[in-house]
């Protein structure tokens, strides 16, 4: 539908990109400033090392989500696959398998997954709605049948305190958002292939007839999906020192909305790597705001939502005003 | 209040954790004290309830009463939070020796429990406790429904060998599944006797689809937790038994307990809260009635 | 720019200038080339050689196949049968890198870019310039303004694709398909979307190609461009290849037969009406994009708007049509004052538009013939709130056979029509919508010879009728021919009007041009 | 992106339409078919009667959606109306609303609800994506809020027996499938507003300045949408006989499956009755059957994904061989 193409204006894409990331980021910093007032504990070390942990696998996962997005696709499955592997490095650690050696293998599983999307969408002509959302479906089960319903205990204590754990102040955790999205953002906007996502998202047909190796592209972006996910997945085993093939369950939506709010289109071919991370700290922000006001879970969920619509409609305002 | 005691549950959205929440809240307005009300959004969110617990010791409180989702995934987060504040658990165990005291129902026993009703149920319309029973569990990866699965298993096979588990399903946690599991259930096993539904939401689903097969007389279920529409069911004998816990008083005496720990005072390090198999022959004694019809507020 | 400049990126490194004598041999050979969609033999076995450096020119009717032949040389579809011989050689050209890496590049009839990248990297989509495996944006900036100047394209190449008109988006395909070292490079229609200023451009930097050894392959559906331009020129109807000729040895009126099979003794038809009373009338209207716009429209006229591209024409009819506000300004309607606020209120008033783009304003190419031809007047085609399916296929046929679109069947999708027959739907979906003015902007783009009469036999009709007509084109003979009333736009200005023929062509593009720029045009 | 629209080929779209239903319909066959060989209660006007009762919901869900996506849309909230709506209901037969003003008050409240997304959408420019996801959100957070997170009994017997009981040896809740689905039909493929939607969702441009009212199309497809959901609320509340917010989690990608597997397109402009209402039965079979062959709970998972992926595969494949 191209009720949304229409905003697609005349300012040079980078210029507004920035400038929309900085309103975004100013967004963030006046939630911060209105929690930092009106309670105590907001501006304390713990609580800002808290929210970094928060926020951080949603953001590895938005950022993932975004490459996928951009080409005009969607991957359903990446809260499956941060359980799946979840039990897949747990099983590894569990049968005597070296940390890194456990590590390695699982994130070769995320690039397994990956292509096999891209398999499901290049080759067998599938939308990638319904691939995904049937791996999705069975990955859970094949987790569950993993551990027979149950959870895989991990006794690696360097492992389990990874996430735990600090660098410089900063909680480990966050270092592994600075970790992807460095190179993240140098593929995606310095890269070719990171050119490619964007030119098959804006228009496939021209993209091949430029010779553009349109298949490749739509691979590349699901594969770095599936391994952001499975990333996600040794980050989540770590935090919680266990395999369990249902955790993260509506991850998927939490990384799309993300993304979205960070100025993602999902009709393709818009998107950056700060607006995915700047998404996933609003909504982390959010909720730990709420919880620190002790504001009701309930009234939490109104508040969410409401916010999002206004998020999302005041960066759309500024766009057109462009 | 200046003291501050969190009460963190492991679903704010069921009804179980609800009168928890009131208990908590009762014993705040009682004694004094400020309860926020933390919870995750549901009991297979582990990750949440850590943040959660993370979120509650940094607004540094008098002492946090928590009900741990997972045994072992909450045990390091819990001994860490314990290093500067006292840590009540209720419910359920973790993997922690930092507990300061522990208000908990024994899942395994619960399990057990709902075994010996479903036998006597059978054995009530039957003469016997033989033939095809099967168990619906809510939700994969959740800690307490699988010591209830368990429980209920090994009583099955260590009291009645003749009663045989025939399925031993696991639905999505709405109550639409579990319907529908126990509609098919009941097609593809004319000689089912016996259910026993691990919760709440599934106990809904089964007794409607009773209801719906109007197979009360051949069936048997039990169910756990309670709520209005379960006791309903109890009473016109669509459910043959409840296992009901008393969440009312873990909430209640998980705060008074933990404001006691942060006093200094000593508290009991384990108190059993108890699992009582509640039937239409016993549901209108004192007792029955006030664990099944626990007052909100 | 130098004719070194246009092969310097030759990837096969055969930038020497071909000699005189090689000129003459066959570059690509086609053997019984063949194309066959599903109910559509689009191209029957076709045999044709283009010799090395010559301009071959290809004309035909809409649907005769010309886009199908230039997408089977260029990879774009798998061929049904056939053999493509490159100098001599048998080559498969099943991908379109394939065919770009043998040198074969096309501009093709609809604009296929990347609209939400920069025109930058549109033109270098694919070949991307890399130091140290990162993209060098300022430098790619640098070299595309560089060509995009080299090649005479006043155009910026730091902004967006989609900030560009149509016509500028072509000329970026032309540049970006000139500097991709071809030595065979196909034009499909290039000048359908470009202002003559644009064509003149244009046509320069294909003379330059072809000075430097490029062989060239031109379709257009404009007989003069090919008599200025083709060495020799191939003519196909209904899929077959009916003849080649060599320019000296033919002329227009042996085209346009071989073409149709009939012969046209006169394209612009015009019978001249006694002019009714008044039916649309703005009053110093202003709006984006156009300033204090004052025409009238009268029953049985035909006014024309002539102007460049960003003139503003398009704009300002829109505006009329209730899609954009206006800012100042009256609309009359039948003498009383109508505030348009929407399309349907315009509608409503008897306004019919056929808009620009067909691509992005008037088809729902994903849908079928019958539904694009229906969509204004589903309510008419209604009966006790559900449609008539019957009337619904009546109407579809009857326009499909009144103005011979060219389609498998009336639930066909429309993205299936060729370029022409596309536009023809864009102009036959308001026919029977009982409008009282029909505004045309730019109706017969990429039409060919034959529906072109028709489509100006059509407006007799409607002026017939009592109907008034707005004719926006940039194919100035067409206005001039057409116009009772001829309007010159400028910058959003309106700068002169005439009545039917009374100045000249040249007075005309001085005046669309501003005095200063008027003579790069002229000297063609 | 393209790589779907390529497909959209010339052969007429009624026949295809049609032909393709009618495969798919093959497919539910030869699925009951085997159903019917490898277990003895398949076959059973048991059975056949719970399983059109447990298609039903998601069914309806599913026209609803269609509607949606054939203009290029997505509504994310059709889960948490329905549970809210069965919160309301509930609430509103517990106060003492006779029936028939419960039920159209809770229609109203639907109407409302997709009104709402209209205004998000055509207003407020929201991409449909995010404005479904927010009021998904703030609707299961205003019905937790009124049931305090329990439930809500519903002691209305007349209410509550209405989807447990037949007519005519057909389960209500079959019927009511009927009730929409028939109506459904005929907006969509005989009347203008249907055309309206195919053309919005194929170029909204072109479909306004052809005089189609776009912003009107739109507003009406997500009504639709939330009336069917909160129609699928009230079945709901009638079968489970209570009031929970909570209930019908991720129904929402149960329909959006549902649809896509019945041939619709999320790239809009491609959809019928018939082919969403096919896939629900599918997905419902898949179930039942995996139920009665006493299939593994997990296993239940892996094989759906599985089977979603064969029945998309094949019939892409018929799509392009036409
Ligand atoms: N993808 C397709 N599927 C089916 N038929 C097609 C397809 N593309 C083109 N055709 C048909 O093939 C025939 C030739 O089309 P083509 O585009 O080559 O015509 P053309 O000569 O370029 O016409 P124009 O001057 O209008 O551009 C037409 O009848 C057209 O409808
Ligand atoms: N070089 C340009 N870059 C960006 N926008 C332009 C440019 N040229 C024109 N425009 C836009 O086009 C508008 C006027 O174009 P419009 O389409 O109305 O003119 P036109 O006379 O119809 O020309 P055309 O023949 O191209 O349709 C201007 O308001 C401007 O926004
Ligand atoms: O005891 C509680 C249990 O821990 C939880 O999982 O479900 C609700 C209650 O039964
Ligand atoms: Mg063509
Ligand atoms: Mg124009």
């Amino acid at each position: 539908m191209s009720l949304e193409t229409k905003d697609v204006g005349p300012t040079p894409k980078r210029r507004f990109n920035v400038l929309f990331g900085l309103t975004l980021f100013a967004l963030l910093l006046a939630l911060w400033l209105v929690l930092g007032v009106s309670t105590d504990s907001f501006w304390t070390g713990n609580n800002i090392a808290n929210l970094l942990r928060q926020g951080s696998m949603i953001a590895i996962l938005a950022i993932g989500q975004t490459f996928v997005i951009i080409t005009g696709g969607i991957d359903l499955s990446v809260g499956a696959i941060v359980g799946f592997t979840s039990v897949v490095v747990a099983w590894l650690l569990a049968h005597g398998f070296p940390v890194w050696a456990a590590i390695l293998i699982t994130l070769g599983i995320g690039v397994c997954i990956g292509l096999f999307h891209g398999f499901g969408i290049v080759r067998l002509g599938l939308p990638p709605f319904i691939i995904t959302l049937a791996t999705l479906t069975s990955l859970r089960g094949i987790g569950l049948l993993i551990t027979n319903g149950a959870t895989i205990s991990i006794d690696n204590d360097p492992f389990t305190e990874f996430s735990r754990n600090d660098f410089a102040g900063i909680p480990n955790l966050f270092w592994m958002v600075v970790l992807v999205g460095i190179p993240a953002y140098i593929f995606l906007h310095h890269s070719r292939w990171g050119r490619y996502l964007f030119s098959v998202g804006s228009n496939a047909e021209a993209s091949r007839l430029s010779g553009v190796n349109v298949k490749g592209t739509i691979y590349l972006a699901y594969t770095l999906s599936a391994v952001c996910a499975s990333f996600v997945g040794l980050l989540l085993a770590s935090r919680i020192g266990i395999g369990n093939a249902t955790q993260a369950e509506g991850w998927e939506l939490q990384a799309i909305a993300s993304s979205v709010i960070g100025g993602t289109s999902l009709f393709g071919a818009v998107g950056s790597i700060h607006g995915p991370l700047l998404g996933a700290f609003i909504l982390a922000t959010i909720n730990n705001g709420a919880n620190l006001l002790n504001v009701n879970s309930f009234w939490q969920r109104v508040i969410t939502g409401v916010l999002i619509i206004v998020i999302v409609y005041f960066d759309q305002l500024r766009r057109r005003q462009r | 209040a200046d003291v501050t005691i969190p009460i963190i549950v492991k679903d704010t959205t069921s009804f179980y954790w609800q009168i928890v929440l009131a208990g908590a809240r009762k014993a705040g307005k009682d004694l004094g004290v400020k309860v926020p009300e933390l919870g995750a959004q549901a009991e297979s969110d582990i990750n949440g309830q850590i943040s959660i617990l993370e979120n509650a010791v940094s607004g540094k409180p008098a002492a946090i009463v928590i009900s741990p989702t997972e045994f072992k995934a909450l045990g390091k987060p819990i001994d860490e939070a314990a290093k500067s504040v006292k840590i009540i658990g209720i419910d359920s165990a973790a993997d922690s020796k930092s507990f300061t005291s522990f208000l908990t129902t024994d899942n395994v026993q619960g399990g057990r429990v709902a075994a010996d009703g479903l036998a006597a149920a059978i054995k009530e319309k039957y003469g016997k406790a033989e033939g095809e029973v099967a168990l619906i569990t809510a939700l994969p990866g959740v800690g307490s429904l699988d010591q209830r699965a368990k429980g209920f298993k090994e009583q099955l096979a260590a009291k009645y060998p003749d009663l045989k588990l025939i399925a031993d399903k696991v639905a999505d946690g709405q109550a639409t599944t579990g319907l529908n599991i126990t509609t098919d259930l009941i097609t593809a096993n004319p000689n089912l006797r016996g259910i026993f539904t691990s919760n709440l939401i599934m106990a809904q689903g089964a007794g409607q689809a009773i209801a719906e097969n109007k197979a009360q007389d051949k069936i048997k279920v039990i169910g756990f937790d309670s709520d209005e529409k379960l006791v309903k069911f109890l009473s016109n004998g669509t459910l043959a038994g409840l296992i009901v816990q008393d969440p009312y008083r873990m909430g209640y005496d998980g705060i008074k307990t933990a404001l006691a720990a942060s006093k200094g005072e000593k508290t009991e390090a384990n108190v059993d809260t108890g699992a009582n198999l509640i039937t239409k022959a016993n549901m209108n004694e004192a007792r029955a009635q006030e664990l099944l019809n626990p007052k909100l507020d | 720019m130098t004719d070194h400049d246009i092969s310097h990126r030759s990837d096969n490194g055969q930038s020497e200038t071909i000699s005189a004598a090689a000129a003459h041999l066959p570059i690509l050979e086609l053997r019984g080339l063949e194309k066959q969609y599903l109910g559509t033999h689009a191209l029957k076995p076709a045999d044709l050689a283009f010799k090395a450096g010559e301009i071959h020119a290809i004309v035909g009717e809409n649907g005769a196949g010309k886009s199908t032949l230039i997408k089977l040389l260029t990879g774009v579809i798998p061929r049904t049968a056939g053999e493509i011989l490159l100098r001599g050689e048998p080559v498969a050209l099943t991908t379109p890198l394939e065919a770009i890496q043998h040198g074969i590049n096309a501009v093709h009839q609809e604009v296929v870019l990347c609209p939400h990248l920069t025109v930058a990297a549109n033109i270098f989509l694919g070949e991307e310039h890399r130091r140290f495996g990162l993209l060098q944006h300022r430098h790619m900036v640098r070299e595309a303004q560089k060509i995009l100047d080299d090649l005479g394209f006043v155009l910026p190449a730091h902004v967006l694709l989609s900030d560009l008109t149509i016509g500028q988006q072509q000329l970026i395909a032309t540049a970006r398909a000139a500097t991709r070292g071809a030595r065979f490079l196909i034009f499909d229609e290039p000048t359908a979307y470009l202002t003559r200023e644009e064509a003149a451009q244009l046509f320069a930097l294909i003379r330059r190609l072809q000075k430097s050894g490029v062989t060239i392959v031109y379709i257009s559906h404009r007989m003069e461009e090919v008599f200025e331009l083709a060495d020799r020129v191939s003519i196909l109807r209904d899929g077959r290849l009916v003849g080649t000729r060599n320019i000296d040895d033919t002329n227009e009126n042996e085209l346009i037969s071989l073409m149709i099979n009939r012969s046209i003794e006169q394209i612009y038809h015009k019978v001249p009406f006694t002019f009714g009373k008044t039916i649309l009338e703005t009053q110093a209207l202003s709006g984006s994009g156009f300033e204090n716009i004052s025409i009238s429209v009268r029953e049985g006229e035909i006014v024309g708007l002539y102007g460049l591209i960003g003139a503003g024409r398009s704009e300002f009819v829109t505006t009329i049509f209730g899609r954009h506000p206006k800012s100042s300004g009256k609309i009359f309607w039948d003498g009383k004052e109508v505030n348009i606020e929407r399309e349907r209120d315009a509608i409503k008033l008897g306004i019919a538009l056929a808009p620009e783009s067909r691509r992005d304003q008037g088809l729902c190419l994903s849908l079928p013939v019958s539904l694009n031809l229906n969509l204004p007047i589903y309510k008419q085609l209604s009966r006790n709130l559900l449609i008539s399916h019957r009337e619904e296929s009546r109407h579809a046929d009857s326009q499909i056979s009144d103005l011979r679109i060219k389609t498998a069947s009336r639930s066909a999708s429309a993205a299936s029509l060729s370029g022409g027959n596309q536009q023809k739907i864009v102009i036959g979906k308001w026919l029977n919508h009982g409008a009282k003015l029909f505004i045309f902007d730019e109706p017969t783009v990429g039409v060919d010879v034959g529906t072109k009469a028709e489509i100006y036999r059509l407006f007799s009709t409607l002026l017939q009728n009592g109907a008034g007509i707005i004719l926006i084109s940039s194919y100035l003979p067409e206005v001039y021919e057409l116009a009772d009333t001829l309007h010159v736009f400028r910058r959003g200005q309106m700068v002169a009007s005439h009545p039917h023929k009374t100045v000249t062509h040249e007075d005309i593009l001085t005046q669309a041009l501003g005095s200063a720029s008027a003579d790069t045009d002229t000297h063609n």
